[in-house]
């Protein structure tokens, strides 16, 4: 018999927009220290649920605690927090520059420095990230000198990738970094080509993809899981889930499924979820699975719950699509914050020094910013030549792009 | 008769189209609630609800994918890809699928699509916001391209390409979307008010696919251009003294021969112009059909000036860009050939 | 520290290959009626379970058992042990054929009867499925004129199709049935638009999509997962694992990750596994998760155990990459043998009428074979016009193309 | 020297390619323990080991995105898509990241893979098992196509592709593999093993990228071919009588554009032969080039023969293909304008 009640068509929706007050009741957090931490050669299988909690080591008062407490010590926690700090205050130099014409575009990583930053402490040097353009916490933590990041955001003459990249598309075969792409979730899958390529060679060198939530949807997530999988590539695939993706919210690349990490279950790859702007959290559970790719054991998931404070880039206003004040109201907080919080109540760390710190990086960021732009700004100063244009299409320049170049004038 | 900036104008096909037609569908990345990262479809979720106009996740290939499987049902999907470099995901979608439904199943599915995009460079988007892919589109029967040069232009061709029985690309020059451009970047921009390209005719006034438009009548040679490469072609004339015929084709599949041949025949000599990188471009196309149906006609090779074969790159934007100096340089060399 | 231990490559492996004996002992099989039958509107979080096992109804004797037994009154049932039976005679007639050089190329369903021919009892009039090559059972089951088909094969004058399209790749809107293409996964996001499209209509038809194991690596799959999950579409989006996918064994698809099913659990879908050569298990599955779409409560990912007892095509030899008698050894038996049985067992049907029917249908695929040859073979008899070759491009024949036609004189 | 068919050579080349360089690594779908559906990985698997030769998921971009991030690290993978029909869903693997990763990095990282794929016609394989889609690749700035026209030639190119610095696509016509083939259907096939062109360098000799090869002198015209056309054209020749030049070309990027200027300059006419579809196919760039380099040499217009601009028949596929005949024909009009 056809039911013939009428289907309709359902769109996931934020529900609140601007205007309204900002409501997380709905984003459940589980209590510091609560999650268990396995094995690292537990079946996957037996590890489902870590899929659908929250894995977080601090708790309200700065302690650190639980099973995944524990993975650094106290000086590469002021390490990290410093790195935190550094990159805050970049970005805040930067998108300061971008609206004063010094630069095309820029993306900041308000509220998700703790994301790069503590995930690059877990890697060996000769590792190596692919990742997407919220990421330069993996330069700023792996000592990448900012200058040379800064040159490559002014596309000057002394900018690594020659004028040539989109601002903050950085790339460091040395530090790890793999060249960033404009089009979303390919380095996903070259991540896990990668990472064959060390398990092909018999080295121990592992690879970490990355990716945004919203950019799961894209088919290059999926080749991603499927190769990881079919070959247990030694690769970390990190998601990092900071809720918006320009203007939609997660639902629309989510859907109401449950979460991202619960991708990695229909392909066998354990996968974790954790508390994206607990320093500590995400430091333990990226060593956890370092270790596993490294012990031959294959890929990991990792969710990173956290929150995109800012708006998504230069270009963009998040006040016309979600509420003004939904970033204060997110419920894990601000990664510095919590991370100094934290060192504080271990007596490591004081009011007096965080303001001293801060002071002093922002000295450093300044006299960075100062030698980048005393070579020269996006349309000032001393620029990459046009014959910059020509190089690098191919390793020898055919003779149609020497015949180009030379009606150009180079 | 309201004069409209482009991005306006393409809102307003999208508005009448969806008035008038209950199985006109929009949607795309930041498409719905936000309006487009061009703004191009503002108001229409509001308008229209959320099930005709809505956002996507970030997957091409799903847009693509769910719109011709609508399109099958009997929808008429309008999609937007947020830029047509970021299209390619789609692409197997495009070509293995839109293009040859009609024709695999002779008929009993058809697919009448229209997926938009933003092309060309002018705005420092570096590689992957720059691209015209148009030749990647002609190459491949069973599609129509489209690429309008104006506001004007703009609505009616997208009228048209959502009334069209098969599926069509159009490409917009995301440039002219906010304000007229000649290729004279260093000049102040001119709002699109100022031109007589920006009145639309109001309501439901398609510009039928396939025939060119007439920019300029001159005696000296033929310019083949189309989008934002109009405009510029228009200033190098302006610029060069020389009495260049400029023809916007507006449609590249399918092509007004005819107009072309007429001109070129006339003139003796022709100049293509586009933004794409030369080797394999939709120029080439040109240049050979101009070969072989003017061949007797030609008093000098026909000459392309056209992005260089690299990348587009960022800081040197203006260098890549095949601005006024470039064409005009071309129109003097064919003119002394 | 780093852990200096080297990586290893893995690549998954049927382990036995030609000259070896074939064993299934890893295929855990449950017993027919063991596994539970949730209600329509169970929260797919509340039967992950189903992903992990096989739901059967035909036991060994030939008895229907368990809660999913009971779907199809006896008349329906020897409907279908004779669309079965009607496949696999057409399938052998055809191969036969191509073999005779009567037409180019084709693929038959040995083995997999069931899943096509049972599936389509569940859709009612105005459905759409989205099929693969390997689907005929749907058109078959539904009345499709096996002349047609066979026009369709032979690309003769009456083919349907014109001559433009490869053997099998068949199409008809009227029964429900979408342009096949050839190339993998394409169909399978299609699908989900086409029920999205429904949704967005108000109408109350719902669609089905299909792929095979090993194309579920294909991006596409992810993309139809997604746009299913995020918009609840009214699609029931059908795996069919046949084991096999041209030289691959399903491992190389699946990795060692559990089932396929379970992949629609990242993306809060339910997922059913259900033994595919049981043509009352495959019916009562595909009506439980059609009435689950037709209610407006989204889609159902169904897997298909069964087993691709042929070669991939007429261009592939399985004896060059597995055990010759594997498919007999295949533990889940074959569909149209356990319909009869079951039958049998019901006193609904015996042996004598089982030749009979035989004797019939094969008179009746004979028929229509003499029709269609009467019309013309792929190298004899009457062919579609050349001029067909350039119809249908577009709706109207642009200039350029009846300029080229008339090049060819037409 | 040994004769050898297309396939054999091919898998030769494999071999030759593998035994000398560790780096170098083989997948694809059905590539490992089958060796391939046209079995040009035969025997690789088990010389090789299953870490240097090894059957994958179905999934293009999986291949092509796993052997970028394979590149990158510093192997040298070489990878088949079944079918060149198959190739779309890497597509954006291809432009957007293969072609662009030395120059978007400034050379931090580069990208030496092969993506092999079986060309064209001639096996009724219908629309997706017969497309060339060249055009598609020579279009896009930072990759190198190829296309052999014999075992030998596939050998020596395949070889120089596997060592190249940069991505290179690599197409085998699909209907030279087990055989000669030169357009005429209907006559029955001729063994490799009877040409000269299947005597196969032994061992390490790989064949510079970039230059084309003169087939067969002559003073009436040139022809411009490659892959299975090239064939074809000479047996075009052969049947009209028409004393014509043609050229393999071998690459199309980088392209050997000093022969075809010198051939034209001395005939004074030029035919330019593919079997994709006519539009926006390699053919153009072809033809806008000869224009370019040689109008005031020419005393024809540059003629075109290609695939129709419709999808590949089935039934119709030798009414699609441009076979002898219809080169001859072209021929003759070239050579009486
Ligand atoms: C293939 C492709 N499609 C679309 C875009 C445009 N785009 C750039 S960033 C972005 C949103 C990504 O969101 P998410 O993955 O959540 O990352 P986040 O920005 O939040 O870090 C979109 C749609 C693109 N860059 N590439
Ligand atoms: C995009 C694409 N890649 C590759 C192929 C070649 N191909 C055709 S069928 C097939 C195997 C499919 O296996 P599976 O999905 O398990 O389906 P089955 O044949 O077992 O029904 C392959 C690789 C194709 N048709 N399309
Ligand atoms: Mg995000
Ligand atoms: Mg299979």
């Amino acid at each position: 018999m056809p039911d013939t009640q009428k289907l309709s068509f359902h769109v996931p929706d934020p529900g609140l927009r601007p205007g309204d007050t900002p409501d997380f009741s709905h984003v459940k957090i589980p209590q510091a220290g609560s999650v268990r931490r396995p094995e690292i050669d537990e079946s996957p299988a037996e590890m489902r649920d870590l899929a659908f909690s929250i894995i977080r080591v601090l708790n309200r008062n700065g302690q650190a605690v639980g099973p995944w407490a524990g993975s650094l010590d106290t000086e590469r926690l002021i390490e990290g927090l410093r790195h935190m700090m550094t990159l805050r205050i970049f970005d805040a130099r930067m998108m300061t520059a971008q609206r004063q014409g010094k630069t095309s575009f820029y993306m900041q990583h308000l509220g998700e420095e703790a994301v790069s930053c503590a995930f690059r402490l877990a890697l060996e040097p000769g590792d190596m990230n692919f990742p997407t353009y919220r990421q330069a916490g993996l330069l700023i933590a792996s000592g990448y000198p900012m200058t040379q990041m800064m040159n490559q955001i002014y596309s000057n003459e002394a900018d690594p990738l020659r004028g040539r990249q989109l601002p903050i598309l950085y790339a460091s075969q040395e530090h790890g970094f793999f060249t960033v792409s404009g089009n979303l979730a390919t380095q996903f899958v070259q991540a896990v080509g990668w990472a064959m390529a060390s398990a092909i060679s018999g080295d121990s060198r592992i690879a970490a993809g990355w990716i945004g939530d919203g950019s799961t949807a894209e088919n290059d997530f999926h080749a991603g899981m499927v190769f990881a999988s079919t070959y247990r590539a030694p690769v970390v695939l990190n998601i990092v889930n900071n809720q918006w993706a320009i203007s939609t919210f997660q639902g629309i690349a989510v859907g109401e499924a449950g979460t991202l990490a619960a991708r990695g279950h229909g392909f066998g790859i354990p996968a974790l979820r954790v508390d994206g702007n607990d320093y500590l959290a995400v430091h333990a559970v990226a060593k956890w699975a370092v270790a596993r790719a490294r012990r031959n054991l294959g890929p990991t998931v990792i969710e990173y719950v956290t929150y995109r404070a800012g708006g998504h880039s230069t270009s963009d206003d998040p006040a016309a699509y979600r509420p003004k004040e939904e970033s204060a109201a997110w419920p894990l907080g601000d990664p510095i914050l919590r991370l100094k919080t934290h060192l504080i109540e271990i007596g490591a760390w004081s009011e007096e020094r965080h303001v001293q710190a801060e002071a002093q990086i922002r000295d450093e960021v300044i006299a960075a910013q100062k030698a980048a732009e005393s070579i020269g700004t996006m349309h000032s100063g001393r620029q990459p030549s046009p014959r910059e244009m020509f190089e690098d299409v191919y390793a020898e320049m055919p003779a149609h792009l020497i015949r180009q170049r030379h009606e150009v004038g180079y | 008769m309201a004069r409209m900036t482009m991005v306006e104008a393409i809102r307003d096909a999208h508005d009448v189209a969806m008035a008038r037609d209950d199985r006109v569908i929009v949607f795309g990345e930041d498409v719905g609630y936000f309006g487009g990262v061009f703004r191009c479809t503002a108001g229409l979720q509001k308008k229209y609800g959320k099930s005709r106009c809505f956002d996507t996740p970030i997957s091409e290939s799903g847009i693509v994918g769910t719109a011709i499987g609508m399109a099958a049902y009997g929808l008429r999907p309008c999609v937007e890809m947020q830029f047509a470099d970021y299209m390619y995901p789609a692409y197997d979608q495009i070509v293995s699928e839109a293009a040859r439904l009609r024709y695999r199943s002779a008929g009993e599915f058809t697919c009448p699509i229209v997926v938009r995009m933003p092309t060309g460079g002018g705005i420092f988007g570096g590689q992957t916001h720059s691209q015209s892919p148009e030749a990647l589109f002609t190459h491949v029967a069973g599609l129509k391209t489209v690429v309008p040069s104006n506001p004007r232009d703009a609505k009616g061709l997208l009228l048209a390409a959502i009334d069209d029985p098969d599926p069509v690309i159009f490409l917009e020059p995301k440039r002219l979307y906010n304000g007229q451009f000649d290729g004279h970047y260093d000049k102040p921009i001119v709002s699109w008010k100022k031109s007589e390209l920006s009145e639309v005719d109001e309501g439901y006034a398609p510009i039928p696919l396939g025939r060119a438009k007439l920019r300029r009548e001159g005696r000296d040679v033929t310019i083949l251009a189309y989008g934002t490469m109009v405009h510029v072609a228009l200033a190098a004339v302006a610029d060069s003294g020389i009495d260049g015929e400029v023809i916007d084709l507006r449609t590249l599949m399918p092509l007004d021969i005819d107009m072309i041949t007429a001109s070129v025949r006339k003139t003796g000599r022709c100049v293509v112009v586009h933004e794409a990188t030369l080797t394999s471009g939709f120029g080439a196309e040109l240049v050979a059909l101009v070969q072989q149906e003017c061949f007797w006609h030609l008093e000098a090779p026909v000459a392309r000036v056209a992005g260089w074969d690299t990348p587009y790159p960022h800081a040197q934007e203006w260098h890549y860009f095949p601005g006024p100096p470039r064409i005009a340089k071309a129109l003097q060399a064919v003119m002394e050939a």
